[in-house]
């Protein structure tokens, strides 16, 4: 634990996850504040693989590098481009800082001087069996309550992102019936009725 | 209310249409003039709602060389070669089209056998082209240049037998006023044969591949779609217009150069989409063969040339003449004031009025629906310019 | 075989629902350019000429007057009918549009109006298509690019038949007119000898 | 210097705060979820040091927490992009301090 | 020279002895024994990571140089055409021609990019594209790392990849490359989940997340995954190669629509870059399906008598052949074709598969079925079910336009306008062809 390799991947891996985090906060761009929150989230799993929690670093990867990240630039893809500016801050940032200030300072005071008795026994091996067995023994009224939650952020997600299907749906009726047609009548007696008259010359 | 709130209100009304649907703003993409897909330079300015095409706008002109003011310049004769690449990857009919309104314009009587060697080019000039057509379609699908490289195997032979016959592969320059240029080398005709025999297994490999297709017809069948009154009246012509359903060929409406003595059908589609458009071109390869087959068969002897001055002045007049081209109904109108070189040379170009209803085919579809609809028109910028 | 349909029979057809706006000169069909639409319609919709298809559509600079040239081709009949329409105003020439008759003027027009400068009346989207906005002039006039001393574009005649037509010898100024553009020739120009009377034959 | 639990409580404090800082200041509602995810990360951090550093019983409760704590952030985030997207669409803008539904 | 003897051995396992080339990793492990004798503990680590690494990039460089030669030529005979047979022998240096020639080109950035997020994506998609190399068992105990969650790390570092695309597409400011990165993020999130589901199937039926168990659990009980579950391997298999932007799913660089899609803008060598890692990917997917349904490093004892390495690669070039094959026949399918096949059609399919492995896992373990009988008839059973699940999508999910045949019919003497094509397509007769249709 004590080693080298230890020591240089934990301050490595800190520098990453806090100067990832502090980039988001100056960058201007939306977008690049989602590249440095994938970094910084990358610094974290390599926090927890320092932990040896492997199986809660890959799932990190997986999740936040892999769908949060691309969820939020397939949002910001999707507002203009005037709303991707990163740079405004709210009138009430010099509040908020005092209050983030007296929350470091407390935090930070009771992280260092409390005597969290740590003991370090061996570090859990087959991590995801055993998250899995206690899953679904020990928890499983809250996994099954997280799997509903998670239908209904599924659906409700879906419900909100949905566009008013109006002018889709009228689209999509029309190219239907101009595919389908039926097929009991000969193509050539479904007229259409695209020939221009004089009132709307071509289009 | 007062006006400024009817100002307001418009305007508002405005912003709303504009940023309605889920917000995103319709983006303008150019495809072309440089681009992988547009046979030549060729430029499609589409806006795009997400992958929904809203607007397709062409611009062209970029080949535009004003061939029809150049030909007033030159003699009948002189003017054979432009024709040639007016549509290049259809030289012989280009050609066969021009002398015919020459000769119309002349009064010129051309030989049988020369009509039988025009009728065996034309016919191998749209195996030719259809190999290129339906090549490159497969390739605007999508498909990694496979189906492509096959065709242009077939392309490649008949390429071969021009550069026998007359020494060009693309710019063949082989008509002439009142016939053909040369007579036949004694070596076409096996090469020929050996074509015939050899082309209807490669039509059922191609066959084999590609029609039961899935993914083929997933993306072709349902695309791209126009009514036969609509083709009709935007004046398609060719693949484009048979694959409507609409039977008119112009070898067999207005036989020229003795289509009538030949056995042949003419492949009409059912729906006017883009995999139609690729099933007529299929089966008319197949009716292109069997003329050939007949055209060896029975190809006459006697002189290739009628007896035209080179220097013809025709009596003031016109002319409008008109072949089935690969690409449609091609023809050329030609005024003459009784001088040396024609007062007004006009080309009806097949490939410019086939795109007249593209943006009617390509508007509501995806990108890639427009993309495949352009394949499937199978336009030469060549001709599109002039 | 395509026939041509009987330029006095549609000349009829379209003077019944709108008289006057045809008439017959030398076998060829010439409609009153005001009353273009309503005639081409006309012909179009009758069940006589049945004339749907619109094979063709140019123009011809007659120095005095433009013409233009419409091929109209009936499909279930497979006839042919060609309709002339003439202009005259060199400055602004203009025309109704057929685009509400056929669609496929749509194309076929704009070319026109780029190479000819004649406007089409009602032609929704009628911009050069060719060539660029604003370039000079219209090349497909037979006055464009006019030299000096009334040298005109265009073939005079063979060099055999006159002297004036004759190609030019080495040495002397060449007659036929060039670009004012173009470089002039330095030093000899070498032309080669025409073939002369030289015929093919079979 | 041993590397122990105050290493990462200390990382994990400031990494919260930055987070906090982020969600409390930007105007942008990708902006804040972008803070919200920063904290949730920090209080996952915490809960994994007192992992591996508490007794055995302590570090799987602690993972599966986590584990909750994760799918939780999923769920949100996806249900808050479409908010977001939802007032952009209504509004034409994602500043939350010009979200005034509310106040009508 | 027992111990040489021992080579040739058809009985045991590997010796241990460096020289034993079944196993490279003894060799590494010599090395690292002889280090950690002398020197510290971290050294020991780090030169192993470190031969690790060159052992992968080793393997993989080469290979690659040698399959974009193989990919060409293979291609080239698809198409009647020769291949590359110019640059050294039967053309076998192109690829090394190529990559200098592309060293030596301009790299030019067009002047909108976003500068900083432009230049580091042809580094950043390495980084992926060399990680996953970690897990891939070459044989029983040849792998970087043999992560007890191997399944999970696969997915979330090739999960990543997507973000490399993204960044690369939208930092060119180029209306292309955004289409196609934007492509490519749907195509990578769409098509994950049937590619998790896929292997949920396996991991749920073999009861392991390390890679290397699944390839043991297919040799301890004698039967290759894509026999047992065979719709999970089609899926995986298009999944796959839809993630790998390959036709008939390569939308995301679709040249006849959007030019080169992602990397429009990247020239020269950071053109090569995507291009290489592009490869590479398909070389390494080629080998995790060879791993997770064909057996990987096994194959029926014949991993006794020739290096388990050796096993695995020709298992990568068979699947690799047929990516190919895929790449040389097939054309594109649309974008929103592809997403409707992901939602409607991969995604129900591998899911019930991940039930059926549930089910079928529950009578072996809790039920204690004998595993030589249950698995065979599990493995007919299975296959059935994926025959009847393909047909039952090949028959409700066809689009409308599809159902129809396709008719040509011939004019005969009826030429002319709508009369006459009414007249045609009035005529009662067998078409001249017809194609497609229900």
């Amino acid at each position: 634990m004590s080693d080298f390799g230890f020591h240089l991947a934990f301050w490595s891996l800190a520098a990453m996850t806090l100067g990832g985090a502090s980039m988001i906060m100056i960058s201007r761009n939306l977008i690049h504040a989602v590249i440095w929150l994938v970094m910084s989230m990358l610094g974290v799993a390599g926090l927890y693989l320092t932990l040896s929690a492997d199986f809660i670093a890959v799932v990190q990867v997986l999740i936040y590098v892999g769908a949060i990240s691309v969820l939020m630039l397939f949002a910001i893809m999707l507002t203009p481009r005037a709303e991707r500016d990163n740079s405004q801050n709210m009138k009430t940032g010099g509040p908020a800082a005092l209050v983030v200030i007296l929350v470091m300072i407390s935090t930070l005071w009771v992280a260092i001087d409390t005597d969290w008795g740590a003991v370090r026994e061996a570090a859990l091996t087959e991590q995801a069996r055993l998250i899995g067995e206690s899953l679904i023994k020990h928890y499983i009224l809250p996994f099954e309550i997280g799997a509903v939650l998670l239908t209904a952020a599924l659906v409700g997600a879906i419900a909100l992102a949905r566009q008013d299907d109006e002018d889709a749906a009228v689209h999509a009726s029309s190219l239907q019936a101009e595919l389908e047609g039926d097929a009991s009548v000969d193509p050539v007696d479904v007229v259409d009725p695209p020939i221009p008259s004089d009132g709307e010359a071509g289009s | 209310m007062t006006m400024s709130d009817d100002t307001r209100l418009a305007m508002q009304g405005t912003i709303e249409a504009l940023t309605s649907g889920d917000g995103s703003e319709p983006v303008v993409v150019n495809l072309g003039p440089q681009h992988p897909s547009t046979h030549g330079v060729f430029r499609l300015k589409v806006t795009l709602d997400g992958e929904i095409v809203q607007d397709a706008e062409m611009r062209i002109g970029y080949l535009h060389r004003s061939m029809e003011k150049l030909a007033e310049e030159r003699t009948y004769t002189q003017n054979i070669p432009f024709t040639d690449r007016i549509d290049y990857l259809a030289a012989m009919s280009n050609n066969l089209a021009y002398c015919l309104a020459a000769e119309e314009l002349l009064g010129v009587e051309v030989p049988p056998r020369a009509n039988a060697i025009r009728v065996m080019f034309a016919e191998l000039q749209r195996v030719a082209s259809h190999a290129m057509a339906n090549g490159t379609f497969i390739n605007d699908c999508g498909a990694w240049h496979t189906p492509l490289f096959h065709m242009f195997r077939d392309r490649e032979r008949v390429l071969d037998m021009f550069e026998m016959t007359c020494g060009a592969r693309l710019t063949t320059n082989y008509m002439r006023i009142g016939g053909v240029a040369f007579d036949l080398p004694d070596e076409l005709l096996p090469t020929l044969e050996q074509f015939l025999a050899d082309m209807p297994e490669n039509i059922a490999n191609y066959e084999a591949l590609l029609l039961e297709n899935e993914i083929l017809h997933a993306r072709a069948r349902g695309i791209g779609v126009i009514s036969p009154e609509m083709a009709i009246n935007s004046s398609l012509s060719g693949p484009v217009l048979r694959a409507t359903g609409v039977p008119w060929d112009l070898r067999k409406a207005n036989p020229y150069c003795g289509y009538e003595d030949y056995e042949f059908d003419v492949p009409v589609g059912e729906q006017g989409d883009c995999f139609d458009r690729f099933l007529v071109r299929m089966a008319e390869v197949k009716e292109s063969l069997k003329i050939l087959r007949q055209v060896v068969d029975t190809l006459p002897d006697g002189p290739w040339l009628a007896d035209v001055p080179l220097h013809a002045r025709p009596d003031p007049g016109e002319s409008y003449a008109r072949v089935e081209s690969p690409r449609g109904e091609l023809g050329f109108y030609l005024v003459s004031d009784g001088g040396p070189a024609p007062y007004r040379f006009h080309c009806r170009p097949p490939s410019l009025i086939n795109l007249t209803a593209l943006k009617e085919m390509s508007i509501g579809g995806t990108l890639a629906d427009a993309i495949v609809t352009l394949g499937s028109i199978d336009i030469v910028v060549g001709e599109i310019d002039r | 075989m395509t026939s041509s349909y009987d330029a006095t029979a549609a000349m009829e057809i379209v003077n019944a629902s709108a008289p006057g706006a045809a008439c017959v000169d030398d076998g060829v069909l010439f409609l009153d350019p005001e009353r273009l639409v309503e005639a081409v319609r006309t012909l179009r919709d009758a069940e006589a000429s049945d004339l749907v298809f619109l094979s063709n559509l140019t123009a011809v600079d007659h120095e005095l007057h433009f013409e233009l040239v419409y091929h109209l081709q009936s499909l279930d009949h497979n006839h042919i009918l060609q309709v002339k329409a003439r202009v005259a105003d060199r400055e602004d020439p203009s025309l109704p549009s057929l685009t509400g008759v056929y669609h496929g003027a749509h194309l076929q027009e704009r070319e026109v109006y780029d190479l000819f400068g004649i406007r089409f009346e009602g032609h929704p989207d009628l911009r050069r298509m060719f060539l660029w906005d604003g370039f000079p002039g219209y090349p497909l006039r037979k006055d464009f690019l006019q030299m000096p001393g009334q040298v005109r574009a265009g073939l005079p005649g063979f060099p055999h038949e006159s002297e004036e037509n004759a190609w030019p010898v080495p040495g002397s100024v060449p007659q036929r007119p060039m670009h004012p553009n173009d470089p002039q020739p330095e030093g000899e120009l070498v032309v080669a000898e025409p073939d002369g009377e030289s015929e093919e034959s079979s | 210097m041993i590397i122990g639990l105050e290493h990462y409580l200390v990382l994990g404090a400031l990494l919260f705060c930055i987070g906090f800082f982020i969600a409390l200041s930007k105007k942008n509602a990708i902006g804040v979820l972008i803070g919200v995810e920063l904290m949730l990360n920090a209080v996952n951090l915490t809960l994994i040091a007192f992992s591996r550093f508490g007794s055995a019983e302590v570090a799987l409760s602690t993972q599966v927490f986590v584990v909750f704590i994760i799918a939780v952030a999923a769920a949100e985030v996806a249900v808050g992009l479409a908010l977001a997207l939802v007032v952009y669409r209504n509004r034409q803008t994602i500043s939350v301090d010009r979200t005034t539904l509310l106040k009508g | 020279m027992t111990d040489f003897a021992g080579l040739t051995s058809v009985l045991g396992s590997t010796l241990g002895a460096w020289y034993d080339f079944r196993d490279l990793n003894n060799l590494q492990r010599l090395i690292t024994e002889w280090i950690a004798d002398w020197g510290p503990d971290w050294l020991a680590s780090i030169i192993a990571g470190v031969l690790g690494t060159l052992g992968i990039l080793g393997v993989i460089g080469p290979t690659l140089l040698i399959l974009i030669w193989v990919e060409r030529k293979v291609i080239a005979r698809f198409q009647q055409r020769y291949g590359p047979n110019r640059v050294g022998p039967k053309g076998l240096l192109q690829p090394v021609a190529d990559a200098v020639k592309l060293i030596l080109k301009e790299q030019l950035a067009p002047r909108a990019a976003d500068k900083l997020i432009f230049f580091l994506p042809p580094v950043l998609i390495f980084v992926p594209g060399v990680l996953i190399w970690g897990v891939l068992p070459f044989g029983p105990r040849m792998s970087v790392a043999d992560l007890n969650v191997g399944v999970l790390f696969l997915l979330a570092v090739s999960g990543t990849t997507v973000l490399v695309i993204f960044m690369a597409g939208w930092s060119s400011n180029n209306k292309y490359a955004l289409f196609g990165a934007m492509r490519a993020v749907a195509m990578s999130i769409s098509y994950e989940v049937p590619m998790v589901l896929a292997l949920l199937t396996l991991v749920v039926f073999s009861g392991t997340m390390s890679i290397n168990g699944i390839v043991e659990w297919q040799q301890q009980e004698d039967v290759i995954f894509i026999l047992l579950f065979p719709l999970s391997a089609i899926a995986f298999f298009f999944a796959a190669s839809a993630e790998l932007n390959r036709t008939p799913a390569d939308i995301s660089e679709a040249e006849s629509e959007i030019v080169a899609g992602y990397h429009t803008e990247y020239s020269g060598m950071r053109f090569g870059l995507f291009y290489a890692v592009e490869l590479g990917n398909t070389l390494v997917v080629s080998a995790f399906i060879a791993t997770f349904f064909l057996g990987g490093w096994w194959l029926w004892g014949l991993d006794q008598w020739v290096p388990s390495w050796i096993i695995l690669l020709a298992k990568t070039g068979a699947v690799y052949f047929l990516l190919i094959w895929t790449r040389g026949t097939l054309p594109r399918l649309r974008v929103d074709q592809l997403m409707s096949f992901c939602w409607k059609a991969l995604v129900p399919a591998t899911l019930l598969f991940v039930v059926v492995a549930f089910v079928e896992r529950t009578l072996l373990i809790s039920e204690g079925w004998d595993t030589t009988v249950a698995l065979p008839i599990m493995a007919v059973f299975n296959i059935a079910l994926t025959l009847g699940a393909i047909m039952l999508f090949a028959r409700v999910s066809r689009p409308a336009a599809l159902r129809r045949p396709a008719r040509i019919r011939m004019a005969g003497t009826e030429i002319g306008g709508l009369r006459a094509a009414r007249q045609v397509a009035s005529r009662t007769e067998e078409p001249q062809f017809q194609v497609g249709g229900d």
